[in-house]
């Protein structure tokens, strides 16, 4: 594992910018033999799905179609897909609210997605959560909370059930950079170290928490002396190359899930677009943002493929392009289907209630 | 019936159902090894072991935190709060998870967890340590509210708690772990929503909840003295609210006198006596009466404390207010 | 008169505070560079500086108890809560520190802090960002909290706030930044503690605060075209009360609506209706009315978000029901 | 500095139980040529005040003369003495709610602390904060929260305010090794070392936080490694030497009032007592109470005085006895005086009032 793990000893975060590991020879080799061609080929198409899925979603929300927040997750997808690669059906995954992305690498559908995002009743949360709110229980998926910080506690918990049952999975729990100064970090990663409780701890640090660069918002910048503190093994990796991620959490997991080992990463990525689709990002340079896409995860991966001959350049646009119908394709699904019934604001409140919820009579 | 005090009802009702339910843990300060800051969980550390008797760092946001997400897939952690007023702390894992995540999913999951503690003052602990903070909770649509006055009840509807497939706030009064009272050996559940009649009277009917069922019980055997019949009504879950008992005591009293330990402004007490001032406008015979904590925190010092909460005379006074305004 | 934006109204109280005194200054999450999460603060770092404006990390409990730490030793913080959903990680410096410093102290200390930000619904947001939370701090003595419905209001309550020597919380509605509305050039203040009456009228009183101004009005318009002539009393400040306002108003009408937007249980509403209810029992002609959130969390869907908030149509129908029951 | 913050790279805290440190030559010899007879002999009376007033409130709470919750400090006197010492009236201290110790250091008199146990008027705080709410504005002195962890901010708000009014001054902030996993140490520690806030954060690392042993309660004992995450200096150092404490409180203090740089200290330390009066300590062996005993921060400092002939035995317990009688006739000072009028209650509430406070009337 340390060949893959060496830690930046880095200056300022925002020249670090996203970090930058070239998929070596060494590293190619390791991964053929560890990954199918497929299993590769489908790491991509993952990818390109949540890409052309963003790009959709930001347009329907500048349609009027989507509304209230949508934070947008592209530019990060390596992330998501690389980590959600390494898992197990029986693992588990906690994300924030700049989670489309996570939720689809982690399985769920392209149209149950967008649904929500619609706010309608076939959306994976019934059209109730949108955006920040996509669950999955099936899936173990339990991906958005609007509170920043707020479910770093629910990943430690995941993480305690897993123990208390012995049930020999991983629960992955997925943040911001800007998250790390909450205090709910602190006291889960002390408890999750204190009773090696098997969690990994992802910091998505693409830089900036809303306009505010780390460097701003946190008296460290190499955040991986957040797990010194705590004693936790941890590893700062470049987020843009899928493969490292996929190696790093592979091996965090296999440990968490054999010694319950909790492990912190700091993954470094970039969000292309603004924090929200109401953030113009101005607080960054043009010049930063392109120097950022030079090194694009699916381009970068997809170079890879070609110069290995998995696949081919038209291939690969096939890939594109299928992915781009399937946004496609979700969007009308989405909007073809209704608006969940209201009284299901009732209904799905409590599990077990006997009395007259006080509201408005449901006609 | 043998009598066992309020804290050991408690701790049968958590033990008997951890022996019933393997999926019930109890985490929390200080109650393994130290068996409880107030001594509930007593001896569950020896009987249960450190997996499910569990003592926790400070950092309450954190432990309420990890019992809810351990709800969220299937466990079903009891998370003491040594105080409701660290629990304060923890707030936001209550209300923005705990509390929403049923509807944020669409229903697809639930959060079967309790978080019980103490609450109310404690006698002379000064102005952080004694406050009543039932409120916070009673406003928040997804959570449950129960609140015990005696250890029959604490016992029953502790157990009740700990059953639903819902959160369960469960606040019991600090000064009421030592109070004795009768409880059965048979195994009894008392159910979520339900008040009790703690005390039937004809002239005036007092609604109240946990600690102050005995200062207005206390107020109730005076006035009969002077020949006032009071019916105290307990509450016991706060949320949802038992109206059909409110409705049927006051139908027959048509006066109301409410009574609670803490502030006034925005409590229970104050919606509690709006429910009944609109539902029950025509059955009312003179405006409802509030007894109430002095709107200020709770200082130290020993007059102070005494002077600023709520007390059997006060109570007394009351109920004559509310029974002498004519109709 | 010139018309500002609500916003714009904010900013003209907290920088002609800031000019006017050295001790003031505006911390929060992205107010600086960002010029603010809804661009209250737009300008102002330019203008002050970053020693005045800063920026802090998303901690809040952490740069809420520095505020109210810099004001107990003389400084006058504007702490801003990008929403008061966040907020609730504060709460404890709010309740345990702010309000209790003083009577912890037997007076020796003051926290004359502002903890400033948006509240409410605003919009599709889901659960976790669209609550009205003003119970949690009316409920608490030792804080003040205010809430203004229009730009005009916000000015000059802002700037009392500011000037208060009390620790304020200081609610403003999501959905009212982008509300235009005359402000004069001239210094004004507005009382802290007093309501304003946005509209006159016999038949009812409506009793209400924030966005729920506008709704009260919108609805009160309708109804006079009905023939039914509202009152819309704007309470402002909500702790404390202003009860005169009230009375008078209640003594003239006999009828009244409450209107929140929030849920009901243990609520400011709740608290308002019961003071109404039992201080002015004999000159209620019929029980008050109540409009407010559906008990539930607010979903994003965004036909159960419409149907889950207060609109006018409800208020006119509470209105007509509190005027056609007979006296 | 260096030659005394050696970081103890310790085993298991209750291993290491108070730490321990001779005074050595060196340090005496650097000692006396900073320190007057006088002050060493002032920083030695200031501990047996201390003790005895500790004792006797002890005492007095038995008797029921003290209600509510009491903490005592009896063990723990140098670091409070040792920190104040290094003090200068410009500087602020705030502390938790075992801080009778802490407000007598700080020069508070024994007289007026006591009387605040009583409730009594002519407390500090008017009778009505108690034990847990020492607070003397003029002594810069905001000792007592009974939330765990909530006076840490506000210690960083008063190194705000020092630094915006440019007073050149120091905070320094006390709290126990159980206070460390809340969030507000967290958070507060960040925007303290982001800002350079001048202020110490002192832990009082006496192995327990109630019946939580340190390794119970933090996945790391070595504290000082909370700093490394903030990247602020630190130090750990044995606080049952006074010298110690105030050797290392000096030099931190100047650094902070000169350059705003806040730092992190862990000073191993001891309670003799339970937590409160009403904790028998069953958690804790005999030995260990005794073992640390043998550590005592009155005792070494009385035998160092003794054999550096700065004073004769005799003198110093002439000291104990005026000690002794000091906490005697502060005990009859409180009882003698009133209780403070219930208007107080109304009064002492909001600066500006002007409504009618709703409860019960003042007769
Ligand atoms: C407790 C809380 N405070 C503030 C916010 C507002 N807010 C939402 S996202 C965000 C920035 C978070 O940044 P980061 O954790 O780095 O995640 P990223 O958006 O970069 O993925 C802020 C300040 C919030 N939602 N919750
Ligand atoms: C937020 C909060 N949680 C729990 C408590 C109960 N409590 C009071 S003191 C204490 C132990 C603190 O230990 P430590 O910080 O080590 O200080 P020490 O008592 O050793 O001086 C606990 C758990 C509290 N007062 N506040
Ligand atoms: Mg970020
Ligand atoms: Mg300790």
């Amino acid at each position: 594992m340390d060949t893959m793990t060496e830690q930046l000893e880095s200056p300022p975060a925002h020249e670090v910018r996203a970090g930058y590991s070239e998929i070596t020879p060494e590293q190619g080799e390791r991964i053929r033999a560890r990954l199918s061609d497929e299993k590769i080929l489908d790491m991509y198409e993952n990818m390109v799905r949540i890409r052309r899925f963003e790009e959709r979603a930001g347009r329907a929300y500048q349609q009027g179609k989507i509304k209230g927040f949508c934070h947008l997750y592209i530019g990060q997808e390596a992330v998501a897909v690389g980590a959600m690669s390494a898992l197990e059906e029986k693992d588990y995954v906690v994300a924030a609210y700049r989670e489309h992305g996570h939720a689809i690498a982690r399985g769920l559908e392209s149209n149950s997605v967008m649904a929500e995002l619609f706010g309608r009743a076939t959306g994976c949360s019934g059209g109730m959560g949108g955006s920040m709110h996509i669950f999955d229980t099936e899936k173990h998926f339990y991906g958005g909370w609007g509170i920043v910080g707020g479910h770093i506690p629910t990943a430690g918990g995941i993480g305690w059930a897993i123990k208390y049952r012995e049930e020999g999975a991983v629960c992955l729990c997925f943040f911001g950079d800007g998250s790390v100064p909450q205090g709910a970090f602190h006291e889960t990663l002390n408890m999750a170290a204190l009773w090696k409780l098997p969690v990994i701890f992802i910091t998505e640090n693409n830089l900036y928490g809303m306009g505010t660069a780390l460097e701003r918002a946190s008296s460290v910048t190499d955040l991986y002396k957040k797990a010194l503190s705590y004693d936790i093994p941890h590893h700062t990796i470049d987020g843009q190359n899928i493969f490292t991620v996929w190696e790093t959490i592979d091996a965090c997991a296999k440990e968490a899930r054999e010694t319950g080992t909790p492990s912190f990463l700091d993954i470094r990525t970039y969000r292309y677009r603004g924090h929200s689709m109401s953030d113009p990002a101005t607080y960054r340079t043009k010049e930063e943002v392109q120097d950022a896409q030079q090194r694009d995860p699916i381009q970068r991966l997809h170079n890879w493929i070609v110069e290995q001959e998995i696949a081919t350049d038209e291939q690969l646009q096939d890939i594109d392009k299928a992915m781009k119908q399937e946004a496609k394709d979700a969007e009308k699904f989405a909007e073809d289907s209704d608006f969940p019934p209201v009284s299901d604001i009732y209904d799905k409140v409590y599990v077990d209630w006997s009395w007259d919820i006080e509201g408005p009579e449901v006609k | 019936m043998r009598k066992i005090l309020f804290r050991e009802a408690l701790r049968e009702a958590m033990t008997e159902e951890m022996e019933r339910d393997e999926s019930v843990f109890l985490m929390g300060e200080e109650v393994a090894q130290y068996n409880g800051a107030y001594k509930v969980s007593q001896g569950m550390l020896d009987q249960f072991g450190p997996k499910r008797v569990v003592d926790t760092p400070i950092a309450e946001l954190g432990f309420a935190g990890i019992g809810i997400g351990a709800a969220m897939v299937g466990l079903r952690p009891i998370i003491e709060m040594m105080t409701f007023n660290f629990a304060i702390l923890a707030l936001d894992q209550v209300v923005n998870t705990a509390a929403k995540m049923r509807s944020m999913s669409g229903g697809q999951l639930s959060c079967p967890v309790v978080i019980r503690g103490a609450g109310g003052a404690g006698g002379a602990l000064g102005q952080q340590h004694s406050q009543s903070l039932e409120a916070q909770y009673v406003h928040i649509p997804g959570i449950k509210v129960m609140m015990p006055a005696t250890p029959y009840d604490a016992k029953g509807m502790l157990k009740t708690a700990i059953r639903d497939p819902d959160p369960v706030i469960f606040i019991e009064s600090e000064i009421l772990f030592g109070l004795e009272g009768e409880v059965p050996e048979e195994e009894y559940l008392i159910p979520m929503g339900k008040g009790d009649i703690k005390r039937e009277g004809t002239d005036c009917t007092i609604l109240t909840w946990s600690r102050m069922v005995h200062t207005s019980l206390d107020a109730a055997k005076k006035l009969e003295e002077e020949g006032i019949s009071v019916e105290v009504v307990d509450l016991r879950t706060l949320r949802p609210l038992d109206k059909d008992i409110i409705r049927q005591s006051v139908k027959k009293t048509n006066r109301v006198v409410v009574v609670e330990e803490g502030w006034h402004w925005a409590s229970v007490g104050s919606t509690i006596s709006d429910f009944v001032s609109r539902d029950l406008f025509d059955w009312l015979d003179a405006p409802v009466e509030r007894v109430h904590q002095a709107d200020t925190p709770l200082p130290y010092a020993f007059n102070m404390e005494e002077f600023t909460l709520p007390n059997a005379e006060r109570i007394m006074d009351a109920v004559k207010k509310a029974c002498y305004t004519k109709a």
